[in-house]
């Protein structure tokens, strides 16, 4: 269909063609509700049935990472949030400084993650041959990066949950496949909103958004908002369980 | 071309600021929340704030306060049929007797 | 009455030429074509291994294949008609070309996105070809776990990337009809007069949106179990195999109501046009349409019924399995009551319309019995579920898709195929199906469990007529790729409207410009109403004007 | 010439029932498939299209139609419903008093142990009238243990176990199969149940490995050392089917041939891998260690018993005439 102006040829007027790529946009999230779903899903049963190896698992998690990333991707989304607000009203400056911030942010998110990940690997944290939950317990020498103290708690509230759970590990490797599976999808998500952003922001540079047409600026900032609320919820399910002691 | 200009509400960066706070504020809640023991409730507690949170996001970032009955349906469809695929199964499992991990007699 | 037909002389098929034009079209109907080959390809990949496990299966010990290609060729028979035949076939082929029209759209909401949605299914049907060839598949359309995941020595892995992939190709044209129906139609297209094809769409977009995505899921999980070693599905590791049934199901039941709808949106459309009668019931078959595709979600575990679960699952999941029956029930009153004081022909696409309500009708019935608890216990995963679901699938899904391509394909491409020999393929597909599935239900209830590829010999008798009835079904879908193809090029030319039907679509070329309308059109008139279309040039008789409604409803809402 | 079967035979107290709620809902579908049917004839004949330009009538509907015959289905298959509930909740509800037996699939045999610790592979020895209880488990996929002549069946999953009863009223041997696809073989993974007279069952309990015939021995060890998963008797299998082997010629894999004497016979049991058939693999584990020497013979004769067997045209070790001259 032929193009004239900011006014694709299958539309009658500007307000259809916005009314359409909003709904559109929303039932597209609706799918990746349902995506997320079918892991939240595994999540939940295995949590059930392993609830302390969950606990265990998730308490090697570090909640100062976790909690730091959190206040990132809020305050990403906010960002974005003024980023449309800026497009809506004119401002045609302030969209880039926002698109620009929003993905500053994110990209801080990645390299949290990244130091993140790298810990477990290096803990023999990932599900596979070498997974070993008990390896910096085992092993204090090669976990320079945990104190001495956190290691005998941790030795502690493991052998509590090896005697609640004789198969600890193997159900302990369930948890962490959650654990990847969802913050691997969830960064995934994060990595092509990123792109999203990216080319976002060359187009307003470009002066290409305005009042009268800022959908992509609307589109993308719902997405990326989805990727946001989905964190909000991972952030509790992965971090915090069984906290208390 | 059209007269029809597209007319959207505008939200103002105070009330932005607003949510981003309260966001703020319930994740130290949610935080603190985790290190009392309610026991089964923890869950309870965690998933409701989260789901405040989530709330909040989608009124107000994502204006869904503002936009038309039908994609509010869109987005209730959404939460409902997460729901169905979580509940149904799981009132499988928690109904069921699960002979989990026995081991059998001989090989 | 009647101008001569004549065959337009600037259409969407000749204003531009080439490759390249085909290839790059955001047109909803040549994305339509070109959905059209690609599923018939597979449709015949699908049909040569059906013939193969049919003649294996003439005597008892099979002397035709081994039992891993035995296994490999039902496997890959239900992968590549279901993921790539039928799941695809009407909406991405019918639908895409004829709801803009019907609703008197110019195009879908999205053109591009419609285009990815088929460059997605080629990709994906490319990694599903690969593991084809390169190793095959063994696990069952099903895969279950751990089978799958573990001990499969087959190609597993590019399959499910390709069906992974090929489901956003599905999830994409959901969301492409659900928006263009809510915000494309044309001036006085109100939701009560949009045809039931439109309505049987919206409810399998409904569908394809909510349960796509978690089977997309549910194998991306499993592929990773293959090839990285998750553990959710694998009892090994403390995973249950069960959970990947409850994740696969929750799509793959509801993928039937993805076959079945939109093909009960097209005999919707045959029967008021064939009867010259208003479908009677218009607002409860819309209706049954959306109600089955929401209950359809609430029966997943009645494929589980053995493998364990909760006894009270059981109980509630089969009571909502009775549920589902009814609007099916519903539609198919309705169907017959349409037939009663109309004016009925029967051209070709009727024939199927007939076709397909003796064979709903037993698919649907026989369904009861493996819906029951008490008759599922026996009957389950044996050769009554196999001839159940080709009963739908086959004689339900089918054809419907070859009925709709009849009736439509004079508008598709503007020429009419041989109406004889139409009628005997016709003919020839009922028969030789019966003859096929029907000895199967009772093959099944004597106890022959499926995906066997040697039974004892007490099962011959009935396999045999089996197969005879496979090659008469053979003969029957050759024949419309041969005339209809042939049609395409040197058919008589059919003008805009030649059964004549009271569809937007109809009021267009054939084949229509490729902006569709050449003036939008303004609908004036209830869905299947003959009586208040002069335009029609039929004689409705005087003094008996069919009801009007008095101001046409707002189209945009 | 037989008349054509459609009921199996009732073997159980689950039979009956099944079959009487089979058709129950036969009949009542049959009513409404015979009026739709005649209703479609009847209309197709009546409103025939007379002229060309002829419509139909501007009846468009009936909502208390409507109404009627949505109700009349949802009560018909609330009936049905109800009676499937209350056969499925005593099927899965195993009464007290029930004689437990495990049975463990793996691919692609089944193995089963009778509660005095007899075990048996392919084989379910049952009194009649008296509650079984099968305890199923799965060593690899899952699989599923299907009595069709019972009506009963139950899917065997790893990782966990089910359980599946029954009480066999009807003395006689029948066919148990797997129902749930479980990989190569999933065919032959199957074998027979047989219901005998208590006393009949107490003895054949206590009578284990009471067989003086070598052939029926060796044919007993042929199923019980899984040999039967590989050797299938129409080729199809892994390994050669020995149907006609014994004395003849086979072709290795290096090109010769070699005589299939009793000695090549023992040889391959217990050095599988010394002398491979041409266009096999060396797959098959070595029995050194694991069966006796009157073991040997027993299956030795039994080899031997299969002489006269019909040769599969493919899968056969055998090799052909011309290249065995040469």
């Amino acid at each position: 269909m032929h193009r004239t102006g900011e006014l694709y040829g299958q539309f009658k007027t500007l307000e259809q063609q916005k009314d359409t790529a909003t709904l559109g946009m929303w039932i597209f999230l609706v799918t990746e509700v349902m995506f997320f779903g079918g892991i939240m899903l595994a999540y939940t049963l295995n949590r059930h049935v392993y609830f302390h190896a969950f606990a265990a698992g998730s308490n090697t998690l570090s909640l100062q990472l976790g909690g730091f990333n959190t206040v990132v991707l809020l305050a990403s989304s906010f960002t974005m949030a003024m980023a449309v607000w800026s497009a809506q009203t004119g401002k045609k400056q302030l969209i880039s400084v926002f698109l620009t911030l929003t993905i500053l942010l994110g990209f801080v998110f990645f390299g949290v993650k990244y130091v993140e990940y790298g810990q477990k690997f290096h803990h023999h944290l990932v599900p596979g041959k070498s997974f070993d939950i008990f390896y910096c317990v085992d092993n204090p020498t090669k976990c320079e990066d945990v104190s001495a103290e956190e290691l005998t708690t941790e030795r502690e509230e493991l052998e509590k949950a090896r005697a609640a759970d004789p198969d600890l590990n193997a159900h302990a490797q369930l948890y962490y496949s959650a654990y990847f599976g969802m913050t691997g999808l969830h960064a995934l998500h994060m990595v092509i909103g990123a792109g999203l952003l990216l080319w976002l922001l060359k187009n307003s540079l470009a002066g290409l958004y305005s009042p009268r047409w800022n959908t992509p600026v609307d589109m993308v900032g719902l997405y990326w908002h989805f990727v946001d609320i989905v964190w909000i919820y991972l952030f509790p399910l992965l971090y915090l369980i069984d906290r208390h002691k | 071309m059209s007269e029809h200009e597209p007319t959207e509400h505008i939200v103002s960066p105070g009330v932005y600021l607003t949510i981003i706070l309260t966001l703020l504020v319930l994740t130290g809640v949610t935080v603190w929340a985790a290190y009392v023991n309610l026991h089964q409730f923890n869950i309870v507690v965690a998933l409701a704030i989260a789901t405040v949170k989530a709330t909040l996001v989608v009124l107000f970032f994502m204006h869904a306060k503002y936009v038309p009955k039908r994609t509010q349906l869109v987005i209730f469809a959404g939460i409902f049929w997460l729901g169905l695929l979580l509940f149904m199964t799981m009132s499988d499992y928690i109904s069921r007797v699960d002979y989990r991990g026995i081991r059998f007699p001989f090989t | 009455m009647r101008a001569e037909p004549h065959y337009p002389e600037k259409n969407y098929l000749n204003e531009t030429y080439g490759i390249r034009s085909w290839l790059l079209t955001t047109d909803h109907k040549r994305i339509g074509l070109l959905y059209l080959a690609s599923v018939t390809f597979f449709f015949f990949i699908g049909g040569f291994f059906a013939m193969l496990i049919r003649l294996h299966l003439m005597t008892p010990s099979g002397y035709i294949l081994t039992p891993d290609t035995y296994n490999r060729m039902f496997t890959m028979h239900g992968v590549a008609m279901i993921f790539f035949f039928l799941i695809p076939s009407i909406p991405a082929v019918l639908g895409n070309f004829l709801i803009p029209l019907m609703i008197g759209a110019k195009d879908l909401a999205f053109p591009k996105i419609n285009l990815l949605s088929w460059y997605v299914y080629v990709v994906g049907a490319a990694f599903t070809l690969y593991s084809m060839v390169n190793g095959g598949l063994d696990t069952g359309w099903t895969f279950y776990t751990p089978l799958s995941t573990v001990y499969s020595n087959s190609a597993v892995a590019p399959a499910v990337v390709g069906i992974f992939i090929t489901g956003f190709s599905s999830i994409l044209t959901g969301l492409n009809f659900l928006v263009t129906i809510h915000t494309m139609r044309a001036p006085g297209m109100s939701w009560f007069r949009l045809p039931l094809f439109v309505w049987t769409h919206y409810a399998t977009a409904v569908v394809m949106i909510l349960g796509t995505p978690v089977v997309a899921i549910t194998l991306a999980l499993a592929g990773m179990e293959r090839l990285f070693g998750l553990g959710f599905f694998n009892p090994a590791m403390g995973g249950d195999p069960i959970l990947f049934q409850h994740l696969f199901w929750f799509y793959s039941h509801p993928a039937v109501y993805i076959m079945i709808l939109p093909s009960m949106g097209v005999i919707s459309e045959l029967i008021p046009t064939f009867a010259r009668k208003k479908l009677f019931g218009y607002s409860f078959v819309a209706a049954a349409s959306l109600a089955i595709a929401v209950i359809g979600f609430l029966v997943w575990t009645h494929h589980m019924f053995l493998t364990g679960q909760s006894t009270y699952a059981a109980l509630a999941f089969s009571f909502l399995t009775f549920l589902v029956a009814v609007p099916s029930a519903v539609k198919v009153f309705n169907w017959t009551a349409t037939l009663f004081g109309g004016s009925i022909s029967f051209d070709t696409p009727m024939l199927y319309a007939f076709g397909f309500l003796g064979l709903f009708l037993i698919g649907g019935l026989t369904g009861l019995f493996l819906g029951c608890l008490g008759t599922d216990i026996h009957i389950h995963d044996t050769y009554f579920v196999v001839a159940h679901f080709h009963y739908i699938m086959v004689g339900g899904a089918v054809m419907g898709y070859l009925g709709g391509l009849h009736f439509w394909w004079p508008k598709m491409v503007g020429r009419m195929y041989p109406e004889w020999l139409a009628r005997a393929a016709a003919i020839i597909l009922f028969v030789g199906f019966n003859l096929t599935f029907f000895p199967q239900f009772i093959l099944g209830y004597l106890g022959m469990p499926r995906r066997y590829h040697t039974y004892p010999p007490e099962f011959q008798i009935y396999n045999v007529m089996s197969t005879a009835g496979a090659s008469i079904l053979a003969v029957g879908y050759l024949l419309p790729m041969i005339y209809l193809v042939w049609a395409a090029f040197y058919g008589k030319v059919a003008g805009d409207n030649p059964w004549p039907a009271t569809g937007l679509e109809w009021l267009t070329t054939s084949p229509p410009p490729t902006e569709n309308f050449h003036v939008t059109p303004e609908v004036t008139w209830e869905p299947y109403d003959f009586h208040n279309r002069p335009d029609l040039g039929l004689d409705v008789p005087a003094g008996k004007p069919g009801k009007l409604s008095p101001s046409p409803a707002h189209g945009d809402d | 010439m037989q008349p054509l079967p459609f009921f199996p035979v009732e073997a159980s107290n689950f039979a009956g029932n099944v079959d009487s709620l089979f058709t129950f809902i036969l009949l009542t579908c049959l009513f409404f498939a015979v009026t739709v049917t005649l209703l479609v004839i009847f209309a197709a004949f009546k409103y025939k299209r007379k002229g060309v330009g002829e419509v139909g009538s501007t009846v468009e509907g009936n909502t208390p139609m409507e109404i009627g015959w949505t109700l009349l289905p949802l009560l018909l298959a609330i009936g049905m419903f109800a009676w499937g509930a209350v056969i499925y909740v005593n099927f899965r509800t195993p009464p007290k008093d029930t004689l437990d037996i495990y049975v463990i699939g793996k691919q692609w045999m089944w193995k089963l142990q009778q509660p005095n610790g007899r075990k048996e592979i392919n084989e379910l020895h049952v009194p009649i009238n008296r509650n079984i209880k099968l305890i199923l488990g799965s060593e690899d996929v899952i699989h599923d243990f299907y009595v069709p002549a019972f009506r009963v069946k139950m899917d065997v999953v790893p990782g966990r176990y089910n359980t599946l009863w029954f009480q066999p009223t009807k003395i006689g041997k029948y066919h148990f199969f797997c129902s749930q696809y479980c990989g190569t073989n999933h065919a032959i993974m199957g074998g027979w149940v047989t219901v005998m007279d208590p006393a009949e069952y107490a003895a054949w309990l206590s009578d284990e490995g009471g067989d003086v015939n070598p052939v029926s021995a060796g044919e007993k060890l042929f199923t019980q050392l899984a040999c039967a998963t590989c050797h299938i008797a129409n080729g199809t299998g892994r390994a050669p089917s020995l149907n006609g082997v014994f004395a003849a010629k086979v072709l290795l894999a290096d090109g010769s041939t070699v005589t299939a004497d009793e000695s090549y016979i023992r040889e391959s049991i217990l050095q599988p891998k010394a002398k491979i058939v041409a266009g096999y693999q060396p797959v098959m584990p070595t029995f050194q260690g694991l069966v006796t020497e009157e073991q040997v013979q027993n299956l030795t004769a039994y080899i031997k018993s299969l002489q006269g067997q019909p040769v599969p045209t493919k899968g056969s070790g055998i090799a052909p005439a011309a290249a065995g001259k040469k």
